[in-house]
C-alpha cells in the first residue's frame, strides 16, 4: 500500500509536468497577445517590445518553458500578467475561499446524495424514488447561475434571511489565518460573531453549488444499489434476520461504492472548476472569477499557476479514490 | 445413450425483440421519457409548421415581451420569439450534446475497460494521462481544444467530448477492476479467450451502467458547455438559436423578464429529466436480470 | 409448527405465466427434519424462499397460507417477517458461492449475525463465532475468519453459509442443498452437527436436496416434488425403501449404486414439462413409464396410501 | 498410454501477512491419455487449486507441470499450445457465467478461442442443439438467461460449453454436485460416453465417493495439500491403505450401504508435537509415536501408493 | 436578523461616514504607472493628485498641485510652479523632486502610461516647487494629459518598497501612495477595496470611509441598492434600469457621457468591396439608428454627430449624419457592384451590449442586402484578430484618456496610427493625415477646431467608420448621497473628496 502511494506520488510528478507543458502550448495555440493586453489598447510597437521583454514573451517558447519549470521547483509560480502579483499569492487569497465553498458543497452533496440514491433504489419506481428523480435532475439541468440567482432572489431579496454576496460580513473582521477556511478558523479563535457570519454567507452558495454533484452521486448510488439489491448475498443477509441501515449501508452501500466513489473523486474536480460561476452569482471571493478573468485577459502564469494547483489537488483526490478500491473490494490486487 | 428430443419441443421463438418491447412496456418511466423526448424532438423537426416565427428574425418593438398567445413563451432582448429559438435550438442543442456525450463515452468505456483489464504499466499509463485532462478546468481545455482544432460547432463539440472522457475511462475501469476477478471473465480467460473479446464481450456489458447513468445526467452538462464556448467565440457562433446561449444570456433578465431564461431551461430539463428516464430504461433493458 | 396450505405460485415473464408451485400442501412439526427430494426446477428452492417471504419480484403468491406458530407469514407485516428472519426460521442458501458477502471477511458476517440474535458483546460475539466456526469444522478458525469469501473454498464457503443460518439458532432451518460442495467426511459431520442441532436445542429442520443418501441418513419426513408438486410423501423409510411414485423410483434407480462402473446409469427419459403450459393430466406422464390413459387428461391429487404415506399417482389407485 | 499431464513437485502456497496456507505442497502426479483421474479430500485440501493451477487461473509457487511433455508455465505465464484443448467445468456454476449473456452465447463464446474455420464447423445451430440436449437443456433456453435457470440447470451449462471445443482433456470440479440424480446420471453418463467416443481425459474432482467409483479408474486422495493415497479405483475402494481414505469411504451416505455399519470417524483431535509429523496426524485414529516423522509415499501394490506408516 | 431587517453590513453603509459603492469586478494592478484600465482608476484617482484636475464637470482644467503654469511659444516647454501645502500620506511634502520622479518613473516602466507621455523628452526641477518639462514636439493635448489618472503624483518613497528593480511596482499594486483625500485602507481580494481618509491630504473629505464592494451580478446589486446596503450600483444593466427608478430611496443619473459605440469598417484589408468608399457609406446608410438606441440601451444614448462626441469641444453639431436610407443604401452597392455582399462582424463579450448591437447590425444591414456573419470571439482574441485586420467590420468603443479632440481624431484617422488601437479600420487618407499633423502641433484652439472640422467633413463622407451613438453614462444613486459630479472625461470616477451621506 506504502509503495503504491509513494508510486503514485512519483508520477503525480510526471502528470504535473504534463500538465503545464500541455499549458504551455496551449498557451501558443489560443491566438491573443498577453503584452498586448497588459500594455492597454493604445500601445506602439515598442511599448510592447518592452513589455514582451519584461514577460519574457520574446523568448523561444522552450526557454519560457524552461524558466517556468525552473520557477515552479522553486515554488515560483510567475507574476500574474494581470495582476501585477505573484500568482502564488494571488492563489494562496483565493484558492483556500474556494476550496471551503467546494468542501462543504462536497459534504452536503454526499450527506444528501447517498442517502437519497439509496432511498431512491431501495423504493425503485415508487413516488419517492420519482421525486428524487425530479429532485436531482432539476439540480443537474439548472445552471447554476439560474438557480443561484433564484436562490438569491428569494433568501436575500425576499426573505432577507441571508446575505447575498461575500465571505463574511464587511464590518466583521475574518478569523486569524489558520486554515484559511474562515469556519474553520472562526471557531478555532472561539469567534461565534465571525463564524455565524461565514457560516450565512457560505450557505445559499455551497446548496446551490452541490446540486449538480448531489443528482451525479444520486443517480450512481441508485444505480448501484440496485445491481446490489439482487445478488444473492444480499438475500441472504436478509434471510439471516439482517435488517435496517447496517443492512443497506454495509451490504448495500459498500458494494456499491465503488462507482459513486468514482464520480465522487471526479466531482471534486469539477467542483472546483464548477464554482466558477457559483462564485461570479454570489460574488464568492474564490479562485473560478480570478481565473475566469485570466482567461479572458490570456494571463497565462496565472492560468498555469491555477491548472497546477488543481491538478495536484486533483491528483490527490483521485489517488485516494484509488487506493479505496483495494479497501472496497480486496479481491482487486495493486 | 442419447436423450430423445421432445416431440413438442417449442420452436426457437424471437424472443429477444420481444424480451426488449416487454421490459420497455414495463418501463412506464421510460415510455414517459422515451414520450418527452420524442415530442421534443417531433417540435424541433416540425418547428417550422408549429411556429410562424423565424428563430432569428428581430422584432425591436416586441422586445422583453411576456407569454402570450402570440408569443408562447415570450420574446427576447431583440424580440425574437422564444418558443420558436427552443424549438429550432433544440436540432443544434440536443443534438449535440447528445452527440458529444455517446463519443465521450464511447471511447470512454472503451479506454476505461482496456485499462482496468490489463493493469500495469498500460493502466498506469492511460491513466495518468487521464489524470492530466482531468485535471484541467473543463473550460480551459475545453476552450484550448477549440481553439486548437479552430473554431466550429463541431469541433465544439469534439471539445466537450474529449474533455469529458477522463470520467467515463474512470468510471469503467473501476467497474473492470471487480470484474476482472470475478469467475466468468476468469473462466472465458481459461478458454483462451482473447484479451479484447473478452473486454467486449463479458466486460463491457457488465460495465456499462454507471456510464449510461453518468452520460445520461451529462448531456445537460454538455450543451451549457457548449454554450459557454459559444461565447469564447469556439461554439456556435449567435445568433444560432442554442439552448445553452439562450440561458447564459438569459439569466440576467430572470428578475425583470423571468420568461427569458426560464424556458429554455425548463426544455433543458425536460430533455436531461427524459434521457435520464431513458438512461434507466436501457440499463435495464441492458441487464437481463432485472427482467424477472 | 409450520403449515403450507394450497400454496401457488406464479412467476410474471415476458414470455407467460410459469405455475412454478402448484397446490403444495405439507406441515413440519416440532422437531422434525423433513426433507425435500426432486429434480432440478421442480420448486424446491422457491417453496423455501416462499416462506422466508424472498421471493422476486416477478413473482405472484396466487393462494395460500404458510402459517407458523398460528401466525401466517404471508400476511405479515415487513417489520414482523424482519423479527423471524434469522431468528425463527434461518435459510441455508443453495449457492455458497454467491451467498457471502463479497467484500466483508467472513469472521465480521458471521459474528455481526451473532449479535443480532443473541444479544452479546462484541467480544463474545466474537468468541461465538470462533466457536461456531469450529463447530461447521473449520480449520484454523482465527485465520479463516480474517479472509474474504473469495479466499475460500467452495466447501469453506459453504460451511460458513450454514453457521450464518445457525448462529441464532433458530427454530426451523431450511437448509437447501446445504452439503453438494461438501466432501462426504465434512457431510458427515455437518449432517451429524444438524442432528445435534435437532436432538438437542429442539430445532426442526427442512431439508432440501436431491442426495437421497443425505435424505435417508438425516429426514424422518420425506417429501418428493416434481413439476411444482407434492407428488409423494411420508416416513423416510417408507419413501425411499417403498417407493409408490414412478417417478420416486425412478430417482432411486438414477443412483450411482457404487457397484458396476460399465452400466450406463438410468437417468429418467425426457424432460420436466414447461411449466408455462403444464400438461393437462399428470405432469409425469410424458415421461412414465406406466403412464395409462387417464394420467394424459385427468390429474391426480395427492392423496393417502398408507400410514402417512400420501401419493399422486392413479396406479396406485388400481 | 503416454501421460498428458505431468506435475513434478508443485506447489502452491498463499501468503497472506506471516501466515501461509500449503493450498498444495509438493505434488508430483501423472495422467496418463485416456484416464479418469478422480480427485478425492476433505474440502479445501486443494482440489481446485490442482484444477486452477493446470487451467491457468493461478501460477504454481514451485514445481513444474506439463501438458504433453511441454511445461504449462513458464515464469507465471501460462502457455497455452491450443485453444480449446483443456477446458473445466467449474465448482460455482452461478458465477462462473456472464450475467448478460443469453445460454447459446456463453455456450458457443469458447469457439472464440479457435480459428475461423473450426469455429464455423463447431458453431453450426445443429451441432448447438445436439450438445444441449445431451445435457438435458432445451432448445427454448438458448435465448435466456443464466439467472433463469435453477441451479442443476446452470451446471449443465457449463458442461455443455467445456464440452463444445471437442477438447481432449476437462477438468471437471464438482460437475455435479449442484444437479439432482436424474441428471447427474445423465450428465455422468453423458461424460463417460465422450469420453469413450473420444477417447478424453478427465480430472474428476468430487467428493461423492460412489460418483468417483463409478466414473474414475484412478484415484488420487488429498489431504491439505498433499497426496495422501493414489491407486486404481478397484484397489482404493477394495483395499484403501491410508486411514483417511477408509474414513472417506466409510462415511459416504447411501441408499443401499449397511446403515447400521459403524462408521469409523476422526479421531480427537491432538496437536502434534514436531514440525514433521504425518500431515494426518492431528486427526488420525490410528495415529501412534512414529507418526511423529512424516511418512514417504510407498507402493502399495500395482500402481497403489500411500502415504502412510502402516 | 429574521424578516428581511437589513443585515448588519448595511449598518456601517448607513452611517454617513461611509460610502459603499457596488462594482463589478475586482482591479488589477493600482500603480498610475501601468494601470490603463479605467475601473482601476475609481480607486487611485481618489488617493493621487495631479498637477492640473478637471474642472467639475467639464473637460477643462483648473490648478491641482501646481497652482499655476505657462507653456513656450513653441510649445515645447511647460513649467509649473506648484502648491508648496500639498502633503503625502507619510506626511512627506509633495514638490518638483516627486513630480520629476513620478514621470521619470512611468517612462521607465515603459507600459501603456508611458506611450502617453512619450512625448516627453526631459522634466527639470527648477527648484523646490517648480518642475518643467521638455517635450520633443509641440503637442497641445499635453496638458489635458496631465490630469488624467497617470498624471497621478507618486511618493518617491516607493522606492523604499523596490524589489528586483521593479521601481516598486509590486508594491504600489497593491497600495497606495498619494497625496489624494483618500488612501487605500484594505484590500480583500475578490470582496472589497476600501478606502479611507488620508489624515494628511490638503481637502479632507466629509465621507471617511468608501467601501467599493465587489458584486458581479447585476440582479444582486440591485436588491442591495433597494434594501439600502449600497449607495452606487455600477452593474445594473440598462435594461434593468426602468426597475430602479420605481426605487423610492433610488435617484438615477442620466448624463450624456464620451463614451462612442461604433462599427470599424476595414477599408484595407478586410472583404475588397470595403475599399470602395460607397460601399462604406451605403453600410452607414443602412443602419436604423434610433431603434439601435432603443434595442441597445433602452433609449440611454444620443445618436453621433461627427466622431467627436458631444461634450467635448471640437464636436461639430453641424456635422452630417447618416441616417437609415435603404433605398439609398441599396443604389450605392448596386453603383459599387457590390451586391451579395457578406461581411464577418467581429466583437468579443468585453461589452454585455455588444451581443445585441450586433445582433442588431446584422439584421439591419440584412435589409440593404448585407449579409453579415457574427463572429463572436474572446475579447483578448478579438484583440489580435483586430489587430490582423481579420475582419471586415468589428465593434469598437472609445472614450478620451484626455479632454482634447486629438483623442478621438488623430487616434482614428491618421495614418501613423494605421492597423493600431483607434484607427483599426486601416483607413488612410494623405490629405486627412496633413490637416491632423496640422491640427495636433497647432496651439490655436480655433484654429485646430477648424481644422478638426475640415477633417471631420472629409472621414464622415468617407465613412471607414459607422458612427452608431454616444454612450449615456447612468448611474442609480442612493438619495442620501449628495454632492456627485459627473465629469465626461473621468468616466466611472468619484468625486469622494466632495461627496457628503445623510
Ligand atoms: N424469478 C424467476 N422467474 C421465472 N422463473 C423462475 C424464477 N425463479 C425460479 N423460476 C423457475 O421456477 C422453477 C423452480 O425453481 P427452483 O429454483 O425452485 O428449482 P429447484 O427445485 O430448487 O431446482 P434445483 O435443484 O436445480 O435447485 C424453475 O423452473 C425455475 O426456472
Ligand atoms: N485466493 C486465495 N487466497 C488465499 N487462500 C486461498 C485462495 N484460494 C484458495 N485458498 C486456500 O487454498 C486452500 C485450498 O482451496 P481449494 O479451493 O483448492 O479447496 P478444494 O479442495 O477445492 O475445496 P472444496 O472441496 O471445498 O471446493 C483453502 O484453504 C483456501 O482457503
Ligand atoms: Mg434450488
Ligand atoms: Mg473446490
Amino acid at each position: 500500500m506504502i509503495k503504491t502511494i509513494f508510486k503514485r506520488l512519483l508520477l503525480l510528478v510526471f502528470v504535473v509536468f504534463g500538465v503545464t507543458l500541455i499549458t504551455f502550448i496551449l498557451s501558443n495555440i489560443i491566438p491573443g497577445d498577453p503584452a498586448s493586453m497588459m500594455a492597454g489598447q493604445r500601445a506602439n510597437e515598442e511599448t510592447l517590445e518592452q513589455v514582451r521583454e519584461q514577460l519574457g514573451l520574446d523568448q523561444p517558447v522552450l526557454t519560457q518553458y524552461a524558466n517556468y519549470m525552473q520557477g515552479l521547483l522553486t515554488g515560483d509560480l510567475g507574476t500574474s500578467i494581470r495582476t501585477q502579483k505573484p500568482v502564488l499569492d494571488d492563489l494562496l487569497i483565493f484558492f483556500p475561499a474556494t476550496l471551503e465553498l467546494a468542501v462543504l458543497a462536497f459534504l452536503i452533496a454526499i450527506v444528501i446524495g447517498i442517502p437519497l440514491g439509496i432511498l431512491a433504489a431501495v423504493k425503485k419506481n415508487t413516488f419517492r424514488d420519482h421525486a428524487s428523480r425530479i429532485f436531482t435532475i432539476s439540480g443537474i439541468s439548472t445552471p447554476v447561475f439560474w438557480s443561484g440567482l433564484l436562490v438569491i432572489f428569494i433568501f436575500y431579496g425576499v426573505l432577507g434571511w441571508f446575505p447575498s454576496n461575500g465571505r463574511i460580513d464587511m464590518a466583521i473582521n475574518p478569523p486569524t489565518h489558520v486554515t484559511g477556511f474562515y469556519l474553520l478558523d472562526s471557531l478555532l479563535s472561539g469567534d461565534l460573531v465571525a463564524f455565524q457570519s461565514s457560516l450565512r454567507h457560505i450557505i445559499l452558495p455551497a446548496i446551490v453549488l452541490s446540486f449538480a454533484q448531489l443528482a451525479i452521486i444520486t443517480r450512481q448510488v441508485r444505480a448501484s444499489m440496485l445491481e446490489v439489491l439482487e445478488k444473492e448475498y444480499f438475500r441472504t443477509a436478509i434471510a439471516n434476520g439482517i435488517h435496517g441501515p447496517y443492512l443497506l449501508i454495509k451490504y448495500g452501500l459498500r458494494n456499491a461504492l465503488i462507482p459513486t466513489i468514482t464520480v465522487i473523486g471526479v466531482s471534486f474536480g469539477a467542483l472546483l472548476g464548477g464554482a466558477v460561476v457559483t462564485e461570479t452569482v454570489f460574488g464568492w471571493p474564490g479562485m473560478g472569477k480570478y481565473v475566469v478573468d485570466s482567461i479572458a485577459y490570456l494571463d497565462f502564469p496565472a492560468m498555469m499557476g491555477f491548472t497546477v494547483f488543481i491538478s495536484i489537488g486533483y491528483v490527490l483526490i483521485n489517488l485516494v479514490v484509488d487506493l479505496s478500491y483495494y479497501v472496497l473490494n480486496p479481491q482487486i490486487k495493486e | 445413450m442419447e436423450l430423445q428430443p421432445q416431440a413438442e419441443s417449442v420452436q426457437a421463438q424471437p424472443v429477444k425483440k420481444s424480451a426488449l418491447l416487454y421490459k420497455l412496456k414495463k418501463n412506464k418511466l421510460t415510455m414517459v421519457g422515451a414520450v418527452i423526448l420524442g415530442v421534443i424532438i417531433l417540435a424541433a423537426v416540425f418547428a417550422p409548421v408549429l411556429t410562424p416565427y423565424n428563430p432569428n428574425m428581430i422584432d425591436a418593438a416586441n422586445k422583453f415581451q411576456g407569454p402570450s398567445w402570440s408569443h408562447w413563451f415570450g420574446t427576447d432582448e431583440v424580440g425574437r420569439d422564444i418558443f420558436t429559438r427552443i424549438l429550432y435550438g433544440a436540432r443544434l442543442s440536443l443534438g449535440l450534446g447528445i452527440v458529444a456525450i455517446l463519443i465521450a463515452a464511447g471511447i470512454g468505456l472503451v479506454i476505461g475497460t482496456i485499462s482496468g483489464y490489463f493493469g500495469g504499466m498500460i493502466d498506469q499509463a492511460i491513466m495518468r494521462t487521464m489524470d492530466m485532462v482531468l485535471a484541467f478546468p473543463t473550460l480551459i481545455l475545453a476552450m484550448a481544444l477549440a481553439a486548437a482544432l479552430g473554431p466550429s460547432i463541431q469541433n465544439a463539440m469534439i471539445a466537450i467530448a474529449l474533455v469529458k472522457i477522463p470520467v467515463y475511462v474512470r468510471l469503467a475501469r473501476s467497474e473492470t477492476l471487480s470484474l476482472r476477478e470475478s469467475l466468468f471473465v476468469k473462466s472465458a480467460q481459461t478458454f483462451g479467450i482473447r484479451p479484447f473479446r473478452i473486454i467486449r464481450k463479458h466486460i463491457m456489458p457488465n460495465s456499462v451502467s454507471p456510464v449510461i447513468i453518468q452520460g445520461t445526467l451529462d448531456v445537460g452538462d454538455a450543451i451549457l458547455l457548449i454554450a459557454t464556448l459559444g461565447f469564447l467565440g469556439l461554439g456556435a457562433q449567435p445568433p444560432a438559436p442554442e439552448w445553452g446561449a439562450m440561458i447564459s444570456i438569459g439569466w440576467k433578465y430572470l428578475l425583470d423578464f423571468w420568461w427569458y431564461p426560464t424556458f429554455p431551461c425548463l426544455f433543458l430539463f425536460l430533455s436531461a429529466g427524459a434521457l435520464n428516464l431513458i438512461g434507466d430504461g436501457v440499463r435495464d433493458v441492458l441487464d437481463p436480470r432485472s427482467s424477472r | 409448527m409450520l403449515e403450507v396450505k394450497d400454496l401457488h405460485v406464479n412467476f410474471q415473464t415476458f414470455r407467460g405465466t410459469i405455475e412454478a408451485l402448484k397446490n403444495i400442501n405439507f406441515s413440519i412439526a416440532e422437531k422434525e427434519v423433513v426433507g425435500i427430494v426432486g429434480e432440478s426446477g421442480s420448486g424446491k428452492s422457491i417453496t423455501a424462499l416462499t416462506i422466508l417471504g424472498l421471493l422476486e419480484k416477478n413473482a405472484d403468491i396466487a393462494s395460500g397460507e404458510i402459517t407458523y406458530r398460528g401466525d401466517n407469514l404471508l400476511a405479515l407485516s415487513k417489520k414482523e417477517i424482519q423479527t423471524i428472519r434469522g431468528k425463527k426460521i434461518a435459510m441455508v442458501f443453495q449457492e455458497p458461492m454467491t451467498a457471502l458477502h463479497p467484500t466483508m471477511k467472513v469472521g465480521e458476517q458471521l459474528s455481526e449475525v451473532i449479535r443480532r440474535h443473541r444479544n452479546v458483546s462484541r467480544k463474545e460475539a466474537k468468541r461465538l463465532m470462533l466457536v461456531a466456526l469450529n463447530d461447521v469444522h473449520i480449520h484454523q478458525p482465527e485465520y479463516v475468519a480474517k479472509q474474504y469469501p473469495f479466499e475460500l473454498s467452495g466447501g469453506m464457503r459453504q460451511r460458513i453459509v450454514i453457521a450464518l443460518a445457525m448462529a441464532a439458532p433458530p427454530d426451523l432451518l431450511i437448509a437447501d442443498e446445504p452439503t453438494t460442495a461438501l466432501d462426504v467426511t465434512i457431510q458427515h459431520e455437518i449432517l451429524q452437527l444438524m442432528k445435534e442441532l435437532n436432538e438437542k436445542k429442539g430445532t426442526s429442520i427442512l431439508f432440501i436436496t436431491h442426495d437421497l443418501g443425505v435424505v435417508s441418513q438425516i429426514c424422518n419426513r420425506t417429501i418428493v416434488m416434481y413439476a411444482g408438486e407434492v407428488i409423494e410423501s411420508g416416513e423416510t423409510k417408507d419413501v425411499l425403501y417403498t417407493p409408490q411414485h414412478p417417478y420416486t423410483k425412478a430417482l432411486i434407480e438414477a443412483l450411482p449404486d457404487g457397484k458396476n462402473a460399465n452400466v450406463p446409469l438410468k437417468a429418467i427419459q425426457g424432460e420436466v414439462p414447461n411449466l408455462m403450459e403444464r400438461p393437462i393430466g399428470c405432469a409425469f406422464a410424458s415421461r412414465c413409464s406406466h403412464v395409462m390413459e387417464t394420467c394424459k387428461t385427468n390429474p391426480p391429487a395427492l392423496a393417502h396410501w398408507q400410514n402417512q404415506h400420501d401419493v399422486a399417482c392413479w396406479l396406485e389407485r388400481g | 498410454m503416454t501421460a498428458i499431464i505431468e506435475m513434478d513437485q508443485v506447489q502452491k502456497h498463499y501468503t497472506k501477512g506471516k501466515l501461509t496456507i500449503k493450498a498444495l505442497d509438493d505434488t508430483t502426479i501423472s495422467i496418463a491419455e485416456g484416464d479418469v483421474l478422480g480427485l478425492v479430500g476433505e474440502s479445501g485440501s486443494g482440489k481446485s487449486t490442482f484444477g486452477k493451477l493446470l487451467i491457468g487461473l493461478e501460477p504454481p509457487t514451485g514445481g513444474e507441470i506439463r501438458y504433453q511433455g511441454a511445461p504449462l508455465w513458464k515464469k507465471n505465464k501460462y502457455v497455452r499450445r491450443k485453444p480449446g484443448e483443456l477446458q473445466t467445468v467449474f465448482q460455482d456454476p452461478q458465477s462462473s457465467l456472464d450475467p448478460r449473456m443469453t445460454i447459446k452465447e456463453i455456450i458457443i463464446e469458447p469457439l472464440y478461442a479457435l480459428s475461423k474455420n473450426e469455429r464455423k464447423q463447431k458453431e453450426s445451430y445443429d451441432n448447438l442443439l445436439k450438445l444441449i440436449k445431451r445435457v438435458g437443456l432445451k432448445e427454448e433456453h438458448l435465448e435466456r438467461y443464466p439467472h433463469e435457470f435453477s441451479g442443476g440447470q446452470r451446471q449443465r451449462i457449463a458442461i455443455a460449453r467445456a464440452l463444445i471445443t471437442e477438447p481432449s482433456f476437462i477438468i471437471l470440479d464438482e460437475p455435479t454436485s449442484a444437479l439432482d440424480v436424474s441428471v447427474q446420471a445423465q450428465v455422468l453418463n453423458l461424460l463417460k460416453e465422450l469420453k469413450e467416443e473420444r477417447g478424453l481425459t478427465y480430472l474428476f474432482i468430487s467428493h461423492n465417493m460412489s460418483v468417483i467409483k463409478y466414473m474414475c479408474s484412478k484415484v488420487a486422495v488429498l489431504y491439505k495439500g498433499n497426496i495422501v493415497e493414489i491407486g486404481s479405483t478397484e484397489q482404493l475402494f477394495n483395499n484403501p491403505q491410508h486411514p483417511y481414505t477408509e474414513i472417506l469411504l466409510s462415511s459416504l451416505p447411501s441408499l443401499f450401504e449397511n446403515k447400521e455399519k459403524a462408521i469409523e470417524g476422526f479421531a480427537e483431535t491432538a496437536q502434534p508435537k514436531g514440525e514433521n509429523s504425518c500431515i494426518f496426524y492431528e486427526k488420525c485414529p490410528r495415529r501412534t509415536d512414529q507418526c511423529m516423522t512424516s511418512p514417504a509415499l510407498e507402493s502399495r501394490g500395482k500402481d497403489h501408493f500411500a502415504v502412510c506408516h502402516y | 436578523e429574521e424578516g428581511g431587517e437589513p443585515q448588519s453590513g448595511d449598518e456601517t453603509s448607513a452611517s454617513a461616514q461611509t460610502l459603499t459603492v457596488a462594482m463589478t469586478a475586482d482591479q488589477g494592478t493600482l500603480d498610475p504607472a501601468v494601470t490603463m484600465d479605467n475601473s482601476a482608476w475609481k480607486i487611485t484617482y481618489p488617493a493621487y493628485e495631479r498637477l492640473v484636475e478637471y474642472d467639475g464637470a467639464s473637460t477643462e482644467v483648473k490648478p491641482g498641485i501646481a497652482k499655476d503654469w505657462n507653456v513656450s511659444e513653441d510649445g515645447k516647454t511647460w513649467t509649473f510652479t506648484l502648491n508648496e501645502d500639498h502633503k503625502f500620506a507619510d506626511g512627506s511634502a509633495v514638490n518638483a523632486e516627486a513630480v520629476k520622479f513620478t514621470f521619470d518613473r512611468t517612462l521607465k516602466i515603459g507600459n501603456g502610461p508611458a506611450e502617453v507621455y512619450s512625448v516627453i523628452s526631459e522634466i527639470k526641477v527648477d527648484s523646490d516647487y517648480v518642475v518643467s518639462f521638455e517635450l520633443e514636439e509641440n503637442f497641445p493635448p499635453f496638458l489635458s494629459t496631465l490630469a488624467a489618472n497617470y498624471g497621478g503624483i507618486v511618493n518617491p518613497k516607493v522606492m523604499d518598497h523596490e524589489k528586483d528593480g521593479d521601481l516598486g511596482q509590486n508594491y504600489l499594486a497593491a497600495n497606495t501612495m498619494g497625496s489624494g483625500s483618500y488612501e487605500l485602507a484594505e484590500w480583500k481580494q475578490g470582496e472589497y477595496i476600501k478606502l479611507s481618509a488620508n489624515k494628511e491630504a490638503k481637502v479632507q473629505p466629509g465621507i471617511s470611509e468608501v467601501y467599493f464592494r465587489i458584486v458581479g451580478d447585476g440582479a444582486t446589486q440591485r436588491m442591495q441598492l433597494e434594501k439600502g446596503e449600497i449607495d452606487i450600483a455600477e452593474g445594473i444593466p440598462t435594461e434593468q434600469i426602468e426597475s430602479v427608478q420605481s426605487m423610492d430611496n433610488v435617484e438615477l443619473l442620466q448624463k450624456p457621457s464620451l463614451l462612442v459605440d461604433y462599427v470599424y469598417v476595414n477599408s484595407s484589408k478586410g472583404n475588397e468591396a470595403l475599399q470602395d468608399s460607397k460601399v462604406r457609406q451605403a453600410l452607414s446608410y443602412g443602419i436604423d439608428y434610433e431603434s439601435m438606441i432603443d434595442v441597445v440601451h433602452q433609449g440611454y444614448a444620443t445618436p453621433m454627430r461627427g466622431p467627436v462626441p458631444d461634450g467635448l469641444w471640437g464636436h461639430n453639431p453641424e456635422a452630417f449624419q447618416y441616417e437609415l436610407n435603404v433605398e439609398k443604401a441599396k443604389k450605392l452597392l448596386s453603383e459599387a457592384g457590390a451586391e451579395d455582399l457578406t461581411l464577418k462582424l467581429l466583437y468579443s463579450d468585453n461589452k454585455t451590449w455588444w451581443e445585441t448591437e450586433a445582433l442588431t447590425i446584422q439584421a439591419n444591414l440584412k435589409e440593404i442586402g448585407v449579409n453579415v456573419e457574427l463572429n463572436k470571439v474572446a475579447y483578448a482574441t478579438s484583440r489580435e484578430m483586430m489587430e490582423k485586420g481579420d475582419f471586415d467590420l468589428a465593434l469598437g468603443v472609445w472614450s478620451p484618456d484626455f479632454g482634447d479632440p486629438y483623442m478621438f481624431m488623430n487616434y482614428w484617422y491618421d495614418s501613423v496610427n494605421f492597423g493600431l488601437a483607434g484607427n483599426r479600420a486601416f483607413y488612410k487618407n494623405e490629405e486627412v493625415d496633413g490637416l491632423l499633423k496640422q491640427a495636433a502641433t497647432s496651439n490655436d484652439q480655433a484654429e485646430r477646431e477648424a481644422l478638426y472640422h475640415d477633417v471631420q467633413d472629409i472621414v464622415i463622407e468617407e465613412a471607414p467608420y459607422i458612427l452608431l451613438f454616444q454612450k449615456d453614462f447612468v448611474l442609480p444613486v442612493s438619495k442620501s448621497v449628495e454632492g456627485f459630479v459627473y465629469n465626461p472625461m473621468l468616466e466611472g470616477i468619484y468625486n469622494l473628496a466632495e461627496m457628503t451621506k445623510q
